[in-house]
């Protein structure tokens, strides 16, 4: 400022604004670090993913090919597998098989699996990660090869359509997460059917009728302090309350199911929903506060009532917060283990779950059980299973984004 | 104008035969009385839950508290914990808790507040409307998923820096950091969020003073989103301390009074999940001294909540 | 005021405002007509009537200032609104002063009563149809916002001017020749007086109209004294 | 221009009745018929008395402004015509508000009728997120109607003087309008409910000036048919639009309650008030 | 304007401007004496002087006449504000008229120039002191907002109307006494017509001040030309 | 009362001089000082160009109002005056804001330091969410301000004329002040740091008419040291408090440009104006 000097009183002031932009570049490069911090912990955990759910798998047969077939079985027609498994496993077995789905109707590739799994006796005997397979094949080949001179190598995805459709097994290299997403696809819907409904009612009326009277407030603080109470203590609750006491509603009992006990879809379910519940009210509640008042005010002012006012005017502007705030937080739900570990979802199951009075297991479920698992391989099938968890995750949350974007520009005009 | 409004027919209030008081009387609407006691009804169902919670986690822990093996004292201070010999001391668990959230919030707080800040106050709108989606999916991310990446990664990082024998495959050092990690984006989010609350007409009133964007960001937009940021604090730690998933993976199975991070020590919430997941028959102590567990989780968790909620209240009444 | 007004309401309010300027003026048009009939006629009867009338005028001119007040008060006029409305203030006024000397002059034939004029009111009559014509001239420069044809007004005023010199030196003359009459002469004179006062206030209203258009105030003559 | 009368022409016609100003009330002379009357009303918000007993005859199709200092209780007083303080839930009116001899807050009297016969509008425009034709189609299906409703929907547009402005784009959102003609599409929908009295609560003060003046101006077409109650903070727009207006102030005894302390023609307030208060209130001055 | 008030601004201008209608006040009533001594001692100087001075007052009128219409556009007053600024635009205009009067009488001066005066100025001078006074008194009563001392304004107009009779009566007599002096007398008669004029403008001055008070217009004369 | 000059008084003073109308500007034969100015100025919002070539000569220790109707660029022209568009990241200024000569838009000048010269207030009251004490020590702490803090707090607080109403509470908070005293603080925190010009955005246009009254008081007070720019919504209010008053409008040529019309005396806007649109907007009419 080339006149600075001719402003009164500006002696006073000693700006420094050299020194204060340095110290304000300083700064702006620690918060964009902190960001890139973030950003680069969430590409870890997906490459680390990524990393586990491909890899070089070392196997070996328990029993000789040559035993039952004199060309390896892989080249063996789709009737001659049928033949052998008929002969092979016990009639009891193949009664079983069948009754799931007729031999002769599998795919090959199942057929296949079959052999290897009951017949072959095919077991891992060493896994890898990814970047082991790339960057240290030899060492691990040496090392596999040390514990079983007849391991093969073979590079594998454990993401496959099979790891989609198969359900599970005890052998990783046979084990799928077939019955698992059906669990969680099951669950979450139920959830979706009991939440919503009533996380919807309950923010409507504690936005819309609550006055300011005692019991209104005390439901408004409860629900604040039930949205911070850890899942696992929810857990603890449908374990005593829909596990135990109300055995014979979710259970099926008093629907004639008998085959199960409590820790049933619809326990799960149940508690799930109680868990997701102030999330969703205090969404719901929020896209009701962002309904202008001045929208109320104009109904009210020609002559409607209260009911017509939120029928017509309120909900329809909320809905698209109400659904995507819900769908969110179930969608959350899907991911949740804790509750589920401790009413028990069954951790080993082959059975599809057939309703809500069936026992299931579920996705996070899965990932948890291989994750401790000692064997490299089923890290493997928990990283895999992780992608599939990931991507259902993203398909939900899509799903209300576009649910979102379709109502609002629906209301748009 | 005129013309279209003379043709508009007006209630005619010279009409002397309308009843008036028979217009303006009220009508039965049952619909609006239904409708309201269904919706009360939806908004009890919380109170329900609560007392379903208080209930179920007061009669197990009574029934645990009041069994001769277990002494309430012992409970509160002993520093064992192991049911198979009848030890019932809730220090290991609380300390191997209080030390995986402790590291979390470490690493969370600072990480998300400076994101927080630099999505609010630095980011082009571009970036930060690639940057924030892409935080709140990390927030997104199951917490087992967590704990696969701790086990699988932040582990074996640990033990290839610090030694194998320094870092034990299970420890709390792992947990705590990943822990931190799945916080970062809440934080940030809910920092976020109270920063951008703060008026835009506030910021300007700095830099129309000659402040620069550091002093505007620190000594204005700061301060007067502090509600916010203490409350994003306190739902941190309160998530810390409830979060299950990652300490019952990668923080370890053996309950121990210990303080050095890399060794191995199971939280509360890690031991209910472990417990409760094997088999376990309804009454027996193991079974009742979950809820014990559950109902101390619980008191704390609750305590964080009316905390944070009585700062959000106090500094609005300050600010607003 | 060509303009799509968004003030309907006001514009309609300025439009009575004029109207009844013009009302007024047509009022005291007719009196200055009537007085000098009565004063040809010495018919007592209308200069009674005139005198009356006046009342009303002074009246109206109060109204019209309540009118301009209401407007200034509740319409918050700025430029050429608010000068408009400040020159009907003006304008009323100097017509009610019009409507005074109209009446000065009934008075003047209540006063002489029923005697034969002590000469031809030729002159007197010329001014008197100049001064309505001017005054005519005058409103019909407000309305039509022109200055013109105002400027027009001040130019004419020469004309009366003349006139009110001529019928002065007449009646300094008669009173000459018969100093017995000296009263009613001067009682003539006066109404001469009064009819050049008005041709002067035609020429006020001259200006309040340049002023409305211009924003400033010129004198268009040097005063209504200038021939006393 | 051309058809301004001009001396010449009026010298012609023998009427010299002066013309009277529009803008003013109608004289005392005239017999004045009441549309709503306030009959020693008190309002209470939980202990606080914001309103101390007033009492006011609104005339019928006439407008009148209340104005008053910044919470003085003039929108407590406004919303008390149609009941629209039930919906705050401390609020308590005592007193009467007679509505065709009817007190409309005796026992057995629905608000909700209340607010269809005493129509409201508000500060900020806040037109329904819905095409413009159903803004004004919903109400009065709500309330019953049963006519043609195109024919309401056009006559209650042009009636709000909106229907040229927006006869082509019916279907459109009503949210899509200017600020100015959302306000004048919620005076539209007020009007295609009949209500015999419209309140206006600062009705202008979210709009620029141009569209202020159109709300007025149409204030002044709806008066021929329409009692109209207006709050403003804005003493020039009392003055412009009002043909009464009632002064309402802070009682002075400590307790801040709102009271009526000149209630006047709109002439008579703006040039010669009586009270001193309302006398420095409307020249800017206070105290 | 005894409150506190908060637009100081806007009272700071209102009082300024009745510091002007009292500065041009006082020039017109130094005017009036001037233009009297002027007559008495035939002293043309003066009277130009006095012709000079009322080009100036014509000037402050149209400068209080410009600050008025500033104060309306500007400050939007309304109530007595509005009232006060109409009424100093009438009063502005009335002192501005008297000191056309005196300036009338300065030409008379002018006119008869060297001459003895044909009577004794005795009546004149009287109504000279009376008229200055009532000004004086309107004044003070426009300042001090007093409606009762403008009342007795209007009253003491009619001391100055008496003795204008008189006037009048003694000019026709020295008419009738020796026409040779008619013109002079009618000079000396058109000087006393202003004197009385001046008296009607305080009177009206003083209805002003009713009318800031009280919110209406009161006449308090009769009109000007009673006795004309 | 008792020393208003009467008539006896003023008579014996000699001077018969006029008093001018305080309000009056500056009449042309005084040579005024200008402080800021505008030289060719555009403004770009991206493709938009919001302000067409508006030159402008401010002059110091006056205030001059910028009025005109909405979106006709009022808020982007002032905002030019101290580069407080520079946070609109698809603003682009061309042209010249000249202060001492010193152009600052000029390559190299830190916007930091303009910003301190050229103070602004905004629309809305924004005193910081710190106590009243510091709201005022804060910027002038960051500056470097080497004096004695609590005179300098008070001297602004006395000169923002909120000093008596706040000075037993310096400690409370900012925002426990009521709307108009905010306003205050705002512009006693604006005049701490000592600017030369102080920019106003629709300083009143959230406050209530007796607020607004202290305000445009406070503003006759403070020109006397600084120049001020005021963009105000309210004709009446550029009316009472400006000394020049500058019209903006858009252009007519499609573009939708704002750009300057008339800049003159507000004694001339208001009783004649020479440019007909001016005329018709401050008469409240348009088109
Ligand atoms: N819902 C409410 N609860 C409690 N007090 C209220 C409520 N609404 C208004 N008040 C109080 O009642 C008084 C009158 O308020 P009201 O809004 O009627 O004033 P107003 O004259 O309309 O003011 P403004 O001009 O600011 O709109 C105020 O003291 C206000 O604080
Ligand atoms: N940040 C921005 N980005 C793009 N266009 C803008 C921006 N700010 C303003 N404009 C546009 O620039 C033009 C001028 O806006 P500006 O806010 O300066 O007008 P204004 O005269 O202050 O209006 P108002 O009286 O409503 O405040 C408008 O057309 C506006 O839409
Ligand atoms: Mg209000
Ligand atoms: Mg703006
Ligand atoms: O009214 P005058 O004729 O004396 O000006």
């Amino acid at each position: 400022m080339a006149n600075a000097d001719r402003i009164a009183g500006s002696d006073v002031f000693r700006p420094n604004l050299t020194g204060r932009h340095a110290t304000g570049r300083f700064w702006q490069t620690a918060f964009l670090g902190a960001t890139t911090v973030g950003i680069l912990g969430l590409i870890l955990l997906m490459l680390n993913i990524v990393n586990n759910a491909f890899g070089l798998v070392a196997y070996a047969d328990g029993e000789d090919y040559l035993k039952y077939s004199p060309i390896p079985v892989e080249q063996l027609a789709t009737s001659d597998l049928v033949v052998l498994l008929t002969n092979e496993l016990s009639t009891g077995a193949i009664n079983k098989l069948n009754a799931e789905q007729p031999l002769d109707t599998r795919s090959r590739s199942d057929l296949l699996a079959l052999v290897f799994e009951r017949i072959l006796d095919r077991e891992v005997v060493a896994s890898s990660t990814l970047a082991e397979a790339v960057f240290n094949r030899q060492a691990f080949e040496a090392d596999a090869l040390a514990k079983n001179p007849d391991a093969r190598f073979v590079f594998k995805s454990w993401v496959t359509t099979d790891f989609l459709t198969v359900p599970m097994s005890s052998q990783a290299l046979f084990a799928g997460v077939r019955t698992a997403i059906l669990g969680s696809l099951m669950l979450i819907g139920l959830t979706i059917a009991i939440a919503l409904p009533i996380g919807t009612g309950a923010a409507i009326y504690l936005q819309e009728y609550a006055d300011k009277s005692l019991i209104n407030r005390i439901i408004e603080t409860n629900i604040y302090n039930l949205a911070g109470v850890p899942s696992i203590v929810y857990g603890m609750l449908g374990l005593a309350v829909f596990v135990r006491v109300l055995e014979p509603l979710t259970s099926g009992a008093m629907f004639g199911a008998t085959d199960t006990n409590g820790r049933t879809i619809l326990s799960a379910a149940l508690t799930m929903a109680l868990l997701v519940l102030p999330v969703i009210i205090v969404n719901a509640q929020e896209a009701l506060k962002a309904v202008p008042d001045s929208l109320r005010q104009a109904a009210y002012g020609v002559g409607a009532t209260r009911w017509q006012t939120i029928w017509h005017h309120v909900l329809p502007q909320a809905i698209p917060g109400v659904l995507t705030g819900s769908i969110l937080a179930v969608s959350r739900a899907i991911g949740e283990t804790a509750p589920l570990i401790v009413i028990g979802a069954s951790t080993f199951i082959t059975a599809d779950p057939s309703g809500p009075f069936s026992g299931f297991t579920a996705l996070p479920i899965q990932i948890y059980n291989w994750t401790v698992q000692p064997q490299a391989e089923f890290r493997n099938l928990a990283g895999a299973a992780i992608l599939v968890l990931l991507v259902l995750l993203l398909t939900l949350n899509a799903s209300a984004i576009i649910l979102r974007n379709r109502l609002s520009a629906r209301r748009a005009n | 104008m005129t013309q279209a409004l003379s043709s508009l027919p007006v209630t005619d209030p010279q009409d002397r035969h309308v009843d008036w008081a028979a217009r303006l009387r009220r009508k039965p609407r049952p619909v609006e009385t239904v409708v309201q006691g269904l919706l009360f009804l939806c908004g009890a169902i919380s109170i329900l839950t609560t007392l379903g919670i208080l209930l179920v986690l007061g009669n197990e822990s009574l029934a645990f508290f009041t069994d001769p093996e277990v002494n309430v004292f012992e409970f509160f201070t002993g520093t064992h914990w192991q049911p198979q010999t009848g030890d019932f001391g809730v220090w290991p668990l609380v300390n191997a808790t209080l030390m995986t959230s402790a590291i979390a919030m470490v690493v969370a707080m600072p990480l998300g507040i400076f994101a927080a800040i630099y999505l609010s106050e630095y980011a082009a709108p571009r970036a930060k409307a690639i940057l924030k989606p892409t935080l709140e999916i990390l927030a997104g991310i199951p917490t087992v998923v967590f704990g696969f990446f701790a086990l699988t990664f932040i582990t074996p990082l640990l033990r290839s820096i610090f030694g194998e024998d320094t870092v034990q495959i299970y420890n709390n050092a792992s947990a705590g950091l990943v822990m931190g990690l799945m916080i970062v984006p809440l934080i940030a989010s809910m920092s976020e969020d109270a920063l951008s609350a703060v008026p835009r007409t506030l910021r300007e009133g700095a830099y129309g003073l000659g402040a620069t964007k550091l002093e505007t960001t620190v000594q204005v937009v700061l301060p007067a989103a502090l509600s916010g940021l203490v409350a994003a604090f306190i739902i941190g730690v309160s998530r810390a301390v409830g979060e299950t998933m990652i300490v019952a993976i990668a923080a370890g199975a053996t309950s121990q009074l210990t303080f050095n991070p890399f060794e191995a020590a199971e939280t509360i919430t890690g031991h209910i999940a472990r417990i409760s997941g094997g088999d376990l028959s309804y009454g027996s102590l193991d079974y009742t001294s979950l809820f014990a567990l559950a109902l101390t989780l619980f008191v704390i968790t609750l305590g964080l909540n009316l905390v944070s909620r009585w700062l959000v209240n106090r500094f609005r009444e300050q600010y607003d | 005021m060509a303009t799509t007004s968004h003030r309907l309401h006001f514009d309609q309010e300025l439009h009575d405002l004029q109207d009844n300027l013009l009302r007024m003026a047509s009022l005291v048009d007719s009196a200055i007509a009537h007085a000098l009939q009565a004063l040809a006629d010495q018919d007592l009867d209308l200069a009674r009537q005139i005198a009356i009338e006046d009342a009303r005028i002074n009246e109206i001119r109060f109204k019209i200032e309540e009118q301009c007040l209401l407007l200034i008060a509740r319409e918050q006029p700025v430029a050429t609104d608010l000068r408009a409305i400040v020159a009907a203030l003006n304008i009323a006024g100097e017509i009610e002063r019009m409507g005074d000397h109209a009446a000065g002059i009934a008075k003047t034939v209540l006063r002489m009563g029923v005697q034969a004029p002590i000469m031809p009111l030729i002159d007197l009559n010329r001014m008197a149809d100049e001064s309505r014509s001017m005054l005519r001239t005058a409103l019909d420069a407000c309305v039509k916002r022109d200055s013109e044809l105002a400027q027009s007004v001040a130019w004419r005023d020469d004309v009366i001017d003349g006139l009110y010199q001529d019928v002065f030196r007449q009646i300094v003359g008669l009173i000459a020749d018969d100093p017995a009459i000296t009263t009613r002469a001067m009682y003539l004179l006066f109404a001469g007086h009064n009819l050049e006062r008005i041709g002067d206030r035609c020429v006020n209203i001259a200006e309040r109209v340049i002023f409305i258009n211009s924003g400033t105030m010129k004198e268009l003559s040097a005063g209504p004294d200038e021939h006393l | 221009m051309s058809n301004t009368p001009t001396l010449q022409k009026t010298i012609m016609t023998d009427s010299t009745r002066l013309k009277p100003l529009t803008t003013n009330a109608g004289t005392a002379s005239e017999p004045s018929e009441t549309a709503i009357a306030a009959n020693h009303i008190n309002i209470f918000y939980g202990a606080f008395k914001a309103i101390a007993d007033v009492s006011m005859a609104v005339e019928a199709r006439k407008i009148t402004a209340i104005i008053g200092p910044s919470g003085c209780g003039k929108s407590t007083m406004l919303r008390a015509f149609n009941r629209m303080n039930d919906f705050v839930p401390t609020a308590r009116v005592e007193g009467e508000i007679l509505l065709h001899g009817q007190n409309l807050y005796a026992p057995g009297v629905d608000p909700v009728e209340v607010r269809r016969r005493v129509g409201m509008v508000f500060q900020k425009p806040n037109p329904f997120p819905k095409s413009i034709y159903d803004n004004i189609a919903w109400a009065a299906r709500l309330n019953g109607y049963r006519g043609d409703m195109d024919k309401l929907v056009e006559e209650s547009l042009r009636a709000a003087a909106l229907w040229d402005e927006v006869k082509d784009k019916l279907k459109q959102s009503g949210l899509s309008l200017s600020g100015g003609q959302q306000q004048r599409l919620c005076i539209a929908r007020t009007i295609a409910i009949r209500p015999e009295i419209i309140l206006m609560d600062e009705p202008c003060s979210a709009l620029d000036p141009i569209a202020t003046i159109k709300i007025e101006e149409l204030m002044q077409e709806l008066k021929q048919r329409y009692t109209i109650i207006i709050v403003t903070h804005n003493m020039q727009q009392a003055a412009r639009v009002s043909d009464r207006t009632a002064m309402m102030m802070l009682t002075e005894d400590g307790k801040r309650s709102g009271t009526l302390i000149e209630f006047d023609d709109t002439n008579v307030i703006f040039t010669r008030p009586k009270d001193k208060r309302t006398e420095d209130y409307v020249s800017g001055r206070f105290g």
